[in-house]
């Protein structure tokens, strides 16, 4: 154990999905399934040095890159990156799983694979440039997934994501540049590291624009709502493993970034922008909320639900205080597993209707019972039934952000109003009422199971007892919030 | 002329001594001959009792100069082994042929190790002449003339235009060296205005060559109808001579009213280069306008008129070269008798019959999209950092909304490759040769991207 | 320690929920009956086993559910009399519907989903009464509120059913986001959830604070009790099977409302603006309940109604500051109105499914003890004196007459004349059922299993006034003593007396008039424009159409035309097609003419030293 | 020098001027390479007329080969001339139109 815990894990963390990727395309997708599991038992062994909060990092490792810009693989894992690891993991398990009867090209199987590096990468980097690096991996292979295997309007769709998220994380790039440069020009040390960068004193007449490029390229990936043109059609279109990952774990990306980027390179800024990312978040919970309750096609509404709850994320980071923001980054997770659960569930009910249109559905349950029950639990988890995960991050959230700013927190409650309309609607249109399509269909099977089952007890585990998780955030969280104080000058 | 002289010249020498005698070697021979030839004056020019430095009075033998002998040899190299199941379906004389590869990628050496006018603009015409007859070389396909004869038009004006501006310059400082008529240019002659006046006309003709809007109309058609293989040399050879004079030996950007100039012409490159990119649907087409964007990016480490620009520069034109030779090198190995796979249409379906180059060109696209973690990430990180350091913000901006846009065109083809298609393939699985020659540009590509430190020392090193 | 073993009650009812989700398939429905009833039965003997807990009110901790910042939240009970009260009220009226629902349900097949969901109910409704903070609460608060929505749209292939579940569920959660806002505030206020802990700080807030707070825990009470103007989802809400409204919409969850008031009435009785609200709320619900339960034919309706109604009552109670009273009229009620909704049941059964009045009867003749039973619950309602609701309902009035100002005094008139109503409608029903003449035909005799669990309901309503019989009347309120709760202000004996006569009087008006009314079986007609407003419970659903749902969907359906489709979709295509266009159009330029090239160059000269010149100038 | 460099410029730019007034209203391609041969005749007399006044021969050696480049661009275009000439019938420039866009 301890020669393992020797190895570089964190690098071979990052590399194995790569690897699995070659390997898939050499031995076909077998290959994906191995490296899935072999991922898990590195999460697991990282997961098992977990143990002592004290330090600022579980784990790190520093890898010499580019000496030229003092670019290096720097690698760090706390909790927070732990716990999304972890997502990842699982969520890519879930894909290759839901895909599997569906997909035999192990093309697919690779492009997921490779993304999920990109987006361990992203979880890990301590290295702007890596970070950048990764954050463009994660994001291609699943828009090519997307044009090569998705529905009618594919093309699209996937040029519509591409080119808004790319448009952002161009934005990102000439920010890092220009932090990059001014920090060279400062201290003569040109570096990409996350720690010697947020030192730098930037113009405050150009700290607004860096900031306002880093927010809105990770706003973009969240999705926020004016930001969030590309998500309908993307959701829509995609293969649901694709789906699944956009919104499981890139959106958890997207605000990962604004936290571990973001806020420690800009505190002050950050400090002023609470508020506009206070009414971003209302305004994407409202917005969503709203709009998921008029959808038809159950992947748009699921997309829709994901925004609205996003958004509460989003809230969570706007009042910034221990709470709120321990709340956000534990709901990164449980959304994560959340809306992961509600696009298989949504796939298992196309896979059996043929349809994802509400009008067309129907009393599923008296056919599909377990499916029907499947359904049921997830919809009330997105409906934040206390009891399940969603409810935790999202009552943190609100106790967190009603001490900030009360009204905030009052809005963000009807928020939770709005969740109940638009998944009770969905429940009805699924599962309740006359049955419509085919006279018989054959209920879960066992590799169905296999895929929500996992997702059903992490949801209760989170929901019911939720502090072996909060007390691994709670490093990070207080990092965060000292960073915020100290050099933001919040009181 | 001393012995050590004739020693640095070895390796242009050899090009230039292969080009007439490869003439003289049987038909099939030939191309590996030329190849030969290539590789024997990249291998001069580093061979160390040969590497004398001692430069006579036209041109260098620095290690720029030799550096980039290097690739253009390897480049000629490349194109003689790409063109050899491309030539032998369209009975080209191959001899010829690979003279005319080794007298241009002669011209091309000369041309970025010139430290006079003179050879400048020898180096150039050499250059110029060899692909005049290259680009018209297949005779059985009429638009190959066409493209002949929409390179050579306005290959004339150009050549006029630097001539004039050569003269010009000359009556104004009375010298041809470069680095005297740069520095006294700088300094503010008694013809000031004259000297301005003649730097502005060999610059026009520069951004002829280098294709920069308004002087990039020649490039599609001339892509198009030129043979793949010397389009590739045409695209990254001729355009990358042009540039690495540009970064070594005539720095521009040091003459401070030239600056603005050479921004706008950056400016519309990308915007004009961009836009006309995006309703194309012939592959070497949209290559052209990328080209014409990707030099823009290239003016960029002109104006930064610093090493680390320079340096930045050279490594761009390392990714985007060998993405670009790669590109139509694909093309040429994927032409069968009947033409060329030139429209999406014909690409469609290509990732079921041909994964491997399927992938690799799918693999190209997006490193000249600039998608991480691909060289041509790594070469726009270098090159914008650098631009954005030396101030040019608004350009940078530019250069990131047209990297935006041009992800669309790039990736359309790409689309097409995947989608099953119904087009019978005439192409037959790739030879040898060009196998290696896809295979390293591939390598190279993901090498330059993933971890670009050697390279970039390497090109540090040579940069004066 | 014995403080666990209290966990026990509401995880046995939950442990059963298990049982029946996850072997429920494998076992005979006997069983799976069996192991529903006996999980909640023994919830209700560990319930008296561990009364004497209540005395001492004894805490349980179980594990840190949250530890966040400032908020410490264990998952902790607190065993008080007031809990224990309700506890063993749930629990055994719960015993005996999961009985009568056993047989109740004997032909339906999915028996399994039912009891799952039954005991799920039962544990969240302990883990209301139980929980010692808010948090908790508000897990058993929408726990129950989830069971309700799956059993009032259990015959889910109805869409109708289905949607009734899905109101409730709405209605009741539009109330929760105000419950959730104070929850929100009492916690930045005090920083803590606990029900304790706050009541102990509330003294120490700002009046007008306290004012706020109070009504927002109103309107989550309301919500969840059906009253005005969140009341109308009950109504629908008896789409589901019977012993589910005897259990959910009768005795247990939509009292949950009254008794988070009382748990919450230290916090409350601090705003006497918050206190007359409340009363005035309970007064209007009540008397607005009685109206539309004149009017209604559908027999579970007219139970619904009067189940909007009598809670209307307690909260009339709490705002007159007897607690007391309102819980005393929150275990009766629960008798009568489960004993009611259960006979409701039977009749239906015997009936095969009729649930019109005006199609019903001869209840005497078919099963005699259905209708002494019935009687018996029906008088109990009607507040006839010496039956439990009488005591309930008159310490109430009683409780109100005793504050002796304008606003109190009119409130209980208004309860008075409620009272009226409902001894009116109450005998309606009794007269409806017993009325001679031609009735749905049904299969014979009510089975046992219907009619046992009636018995000790039926007993409980009639002589349900000794849990706190006043002292007028010879009785030592043992139940507000047990509780330890405010019983407001002590009425004289004089008043006490008084109202037992206007109470009598008034049902014997009613009966005289019912009687006169009722005598010949009134045929089957459409009332007036009067009824037919009653008998929609005046058009709030309209009502609440016209406000609140049809702008939230037109207004949703044009944002998601105009703004979503339209904007937001078209925006980037719309760029991107500038683009293309623009690339179109320039491919002009590229006209293939060589001349034209070489004049773009010689333009692009011109334009360098256009330039250059300017420069040069400048 | 009898004649000021101003004024062989002058000159030089008038006939460079001339030059590319052919190169650009003409539509023949022998029009053409005789315009471009009329621009190089301005260099070449630039070049001597600097060469005169620097005093030196670098210009007038440069003016001779240029000379020697002019005739080997000419001998390539002349030799495409025939081709097209024969293959399409026609010198216009413009008729060769089938690439664009």
């Amino acid at each position: 154990m301890n020669g393992l815990s020797n190895m570089p894990l964190l690098s071979v963390l990052l590399l194995l999905p790569l690897a699995g990727a070659l390997a898939c395309l050499a031995w076909g997708r077998r290959a994906a399934v191995v490296a899935v599991m072999l991922e898990a038992v590195v999460a697991l062994v990282l997961q098992s040095g977990s143990a002592t909060p004290a330090l600022r990092w579980i784990r790190f490792e520093d890898w010499a890159w580019i000496e030229r810009f003092g670019a290096r693989i720097s690698l760090g894992l706390d909790g927070l990156s732990l716990l999304l690891v972890w997502l990842t993991v699982i969520l890519l398990a879930v894909a290759v799983g839901l895909s599997w009867p569906r997909y035999r090209q192990p093309g697919f199987y690779a492009l997921l694979l490779t993304s999920c590096s990109g987006i361990l990468g992203v979880f890990l980097a301590q290295d702007l440039l890596l970070f950048y690096l990764c954050w463009e991996i994660m994001l291609l292979p699943l828009i090519l997934c997307i044009a090569l295997w998705g529905g009618a309007r594919r093309v699209e769709a996937a040029f519509k994501l591409l080119l808004f998220t790319l448009a952002g994380s161009l934005l990102m790039l000439l920010a890092f540049l220009g932090l990059f440069l001014l920090h060279g020009r400062q201290t003569g040390d040109y570096s990409f590291a996350l720690q010697a960068l947020g030192t730098t004193v930037i113009p405050p007449e150009l700290a607004p624009w860096m900031f306002g490029c880093l927010a809105v390229a990770f706003l973009v990936k969240v999705p926020a709502v004016p930001l969030h043109g590309w998500l309908p059609d993307a959701y829509q279109e995609a293969p649901t493993a694709v789906t699944l990952l956009l919104s499981g774990v890139l959106a958890k990306a997207g605000i990962f970034g604004l936290v571990r980027v973001a806020l420690p390179l800009f505190p002050a800024t950050w400090n002023s922008f609470l508020p506009v990312l206070g009414v971003v978040a209302l305004v994407s919970i409202g917005y969503g909320g709203w709009l998921a309750y008029v959808q038809t096609d159950l992947k748009r509404l699921v997309g829709y639900i994901s925004v609205a709850h996003l958004g509460f994320i989003l809230l969570g980071l706007a009042a910034s205080n221990a709470m709120a923001l321990q709340g956000a980054l534990l709901q990164l997770f449980n959304h994560g597993i959340a809306t992961a659960a509600l696009f298989v569930v949504v796939a298992l009910v196309e896979r059996r209707t043929a349809s994802r249109q509400l009008p067309q559905l129907g009393g599923l349950w008296s056919r599909t019972p377990q499916l029907g029950a499947m359904v049921l639990f997830f919809s009330l988890t997105a409906l934040g039934l206390p009891g399940l995960n969603i409810f935790i991050g999202e009552i943190l959230i609100l106790l967190g952000a009603f001490r900030v700013q009360p009204w905030w927190g009052a809005a963000g409650m009807l928020g939770v109003l709005l969740a109940a309309c638009y998944t009770l609607r969905m429940v009805q249109g699924i599962l309740w009422g006359v049955p419509r399509g085919p006279e018989k269909m054959a209920d879960m099977n066992r590799g169905e199971a296999l895929i929500l089952a996992p997702l059903t007890v992490l949801v209760l585990w989170f929901g019911l007892y939720p502090m072996p998780f909060l007390t691994l955030l709670r490093g990070p969280v207080e990092q965060l919030l000292t960073h915020i104080v100290t050099t933001g000058g919040l009181p | 002329m001393t012995g050590d002289m004739l020693l640095a010249l070895l390796p242009l020498l050899v090009l230039f001594i292969g080009s007439v005698s490869v003439l003289f070697v049987p038909e099939r021979q030939a191309l590996v001959y030329g190849v030969v030839c290539a590789l024997l004056a990249a291998v001069l020019a580093w061979w160390p009792w040969l590497s004398v430095a001692s430069d006579t009075p036209l041109v260098s033998s620095g290690f720029f100069a030799r550096g980039c002998l290097t690739l253009w040899a390897l480049l000629g190299a490349a194109t003689c082994l790409l063109s050899e199941r491309y030539r032998a379906s369209r009975q080209f004389a191959a001899p010829e042929f690979a003279a005319l590869v080794l007298f241009c990628v002669f011209g091309m050496s000369v041309l970025s190790a010139s430290t006079s006018l003179v050879s400048l603009f020898l180096g150039l015409e050499a250059m110029t002449l060899a692909f005049y007859v290259l680009i018209a070389f297949d005779r059985g396909n009429t638009t190959g003339a066409e493209a002949g004869l929409k390179y050579l038009l306005p290959g004339f004006l150009a050549s006029a235009l630097l001539a004039f501006g050569i003269a010009l310059v000359y009556a104004a400082t009375g010298t041809f060296v470069l680095s005297d008529t740069v520095a006294l240019t700088v300094a503010g002659a008694s013809m000031h205005t004259i000297a301005l006046l003649g730097w502005t006309l060999i610059l026009a003709a520069i951004a002829f060559k280098a294709s920069l809007a308004p002087f990039h109309l020649w490039t599609p058609d001339v892509y198009q109808g030129a043979p793949a293989p010397v389009a590739g040399l045409l695209a990254s050879g001729s355009k990358g001579a042009v540039f690495a004079l540009l970064l070594a030996s005539v720095p521009l950007a040091l003459i401070a009213p030239l600056r603005p100039l050479l921004a706008v012409l950056a400016a519309l490159s990308m915007i004009v280069g961009t836009f006309a990119a995006l309703p194309q649907t012939n592959l070497k087409r949209m290559l052209a306008y990328s080209s014409v964007v990707h030099m823009g990016y290239m003016v960029l480490a002109v104006l930064t008129g610093h090493q680390v620009g320079f340096e930045a520069g050279m490594f761009y034109l390392v990714s985007y070269g060998a993405a670009t030779v790669a590109a139509f090198g694909l093309v040429a190995s994927l032409s069968g008798p009947s033409g060329e796979p030139q429209n999406y249409a014909a690409l469609e379906g290509l990732a079921a019959r041909s994964p491997w180059r399927a992938a690799l060109l799918t693999m190209l696209l997006l490193s000249l999209a600039g998608f991480p973690p691909l060289a041509g990430f790594m070469g726009k990180f270098v090159l914008f950092s650098a631009a954005l350091d030396a101030g040019y913000v608004w350009l940078v901006v530019l250069a990131l909304f047209s990297s935006l846009v041009s992800c669309y065109y790039y990736l359309r083809p790409v689309m097409r490759l995947f989608r099953s298609g119904q087009t019978a393939a005439d192409h037959g699985p790739a030879n040898g040769g060009e196998r290696l020659v896809l295979g390293l540009c591939g390598i190279i590509l993901v090498i330059a991207g993933i971890y670009p430190g050697p390279i970039l020392r390497m090109i540090a090193a040579i940069v004066p | 320690m014995m403080g666990e073993l209290l966990f026990l009650i509401p995880l046995l009812p939950l442990g059963g929920a298990l049982v029946i989700l996850f072997a429920g398939g494998r076992m005979p429905r006997r069983m799976l009956s069996g192991v529903a009833i006996a999980s909640v039965a023994a919830s209700a003997a560990m319930t008296l086993w561990l009364w004497p807990l209540a005395g001492d009110r004894t805490r349980a901790t179980l594990f840190t559910w949250l530890d966040v910042g400032a908020l410490q939240l264990p998952v902790e009970i607190l065993f008080s009399p007031l809990a224990a009260a309700m506890t063993l009220m749930v629990t055994v009226v719960s015993a005996l519907i999961h009985v009568y629902a056993a047989s109740y349900l004997h032909h339906e097949p999915d028996i399994r989903r039912f009891f799952t969901l039954f005991n799920l109910f039962v544990f969240a409704m302990l883990v209301i009464v139980l929980a010692d903070n808010l948090l908790l609460l508000f897990l058993g608060w929408e726990g129950v509120g989830f069971c309700s929505y799956a059993l009032i749209g259990f015959w889910y292939r109805n869409p109708d059913f289905a949607a009734a579940g899905r109101k409730a569920f709405l209605v009741t959660r539009a109330a929760d986001v105000l419950f959730g806002i104070a929850l929100l505030w009492l916690f930045r206020l005090t920083g803590t959830l606990s029900i304790e802990a706050i009541n102990l700080q509330a003294a120490s807030l700002p009046p007008t604070t306290v004012t706020i707070l109070a009504l927002l825990l109103l309107a989550g009470a309301c919500g969840k009790s059906a009253q005005l103007p969140f009341s109308s989802w009950l109504p629908d809400a008896m789409a589901g099977p019977t012993p589910v409204s005897a259990l959910i919409h009768a005795a247990t969850m939509v009292t949950a409302g009254v008794y988070l008031l009382c748990r919450m009435f230290p916090l409350i009785s601090l705003s006497a603006i918050a206190l007359a609200v409340i009363g005035l709320i309970g007064a209007a619900t009540a008397f607005y309940g009685a109206t539309c339960a004149l009017v209604q034919r559908d027999i579970k309706k007219v139970l619904a109604y009067s189940t909007i109604s009598q809670v209307g009552y307690m909260f009339l109670a709490v705002g007159a500051g007897t607690v007391t009273g309102a819980m005393f009229h929150l275990l009766t009620h629960a008798f009568f109105k489960a004993l009611l909704f259960m006979v409701a049941g039977a009749v239906i059964h015997l009936a095969a499914g009729e649930q019109d009045l005006f199609r019903l009867g001869q209840l005497s003749k078919r099963s005699p003890t259905l209708f002494w039973l019935l009687l018996v619950g029906a008088l109990a309602l009607a507040g006839v004196p010496l039956t439990a609701g009488f005591f309930s309902k008159d310490a109430i009035l009683a409780a109100c007459f005793a504050r002796q100002t304008l606003w109190w005094t009119s409130l209980g008139i208004a309860g008075l004349v409620t009272a009226f109503l409902t001894a009116l409608y109450a005998i309606r029903l009794v007269y409806l059922l017993a009325a001679d003449r031609e009735s749905a035909s049904g299969h014979g005799p009510a089975p046992r299993g219907l009619v046992w669990p009636l018995l000790p309901l039926g007993a409980l309503a009639l002589v349900g006034g000794l849990l706190n019989l006043p002292a007028v009347w010879g009785g030592h309120e043992t139940l507000g003593r047990w509780l330890e709760t405010p019983a407001g202000a002590l009425p004289s004996h004089d008043l006490e007396w008084g109202l037992a006569a206007a109470t009598l009087l008034l049902v014997a008006g009613a009966w005289l008039f019912i009687r006169n009314r009722y005598r010949v079986p009134p045929t089957v007609s459409p009332g007036g424009a009067g009824v037919s407003f009653l008998a929609a419970g005046w058009q709030l659903d309209s009502l609440i159409r016209v406000i609140i749902t049809a702008p939230f969907e037109k207004i949703g359906c044009l944002l998601e035309k105009s703004v979503e489709r339209r904007l937001s979709a078209t925006w980037p295509a719309g760029l991107g097609r500038l683009c293309q266009v623009t690339g179109q159009s320039w491919r002009v330029l590229t006209s293939g003419y060589v001349s034209h090239y070489l004049a773009a160059m010689a333009w692009g000269m011109v334009l360098l030293l256009a330039m250059l010149v300017v420069l040069l100038v400048l | 020098m009898i004649v000021p460099l101003g004024h062989v410029l002058i000159l030089a730019g008038l006939l460079f001027v001339a030059g590319l007034a052919g190169v650009l209203l003409r539509r023949n391609l022998i029009m053409i390479l005789i315009g471009v041969e009329i621009m190089l005749n301005a260099v070449s007399l630039t070049l001597v007329g600097a060469s005169a006044y620097w005093r030196h021969p670098d210009g007038q050696l440069f003016a001779l080969l240029l000379m020697a480049v002019a005739a080997a661009e000419v001998t390539v275009a002349l030799a495409l001339v025939i081709y097209l000439k024969r293959s399409r019938g026609t010198l216009d420039v413009n008729r060769f139109d089938g690439m664009k866009g």
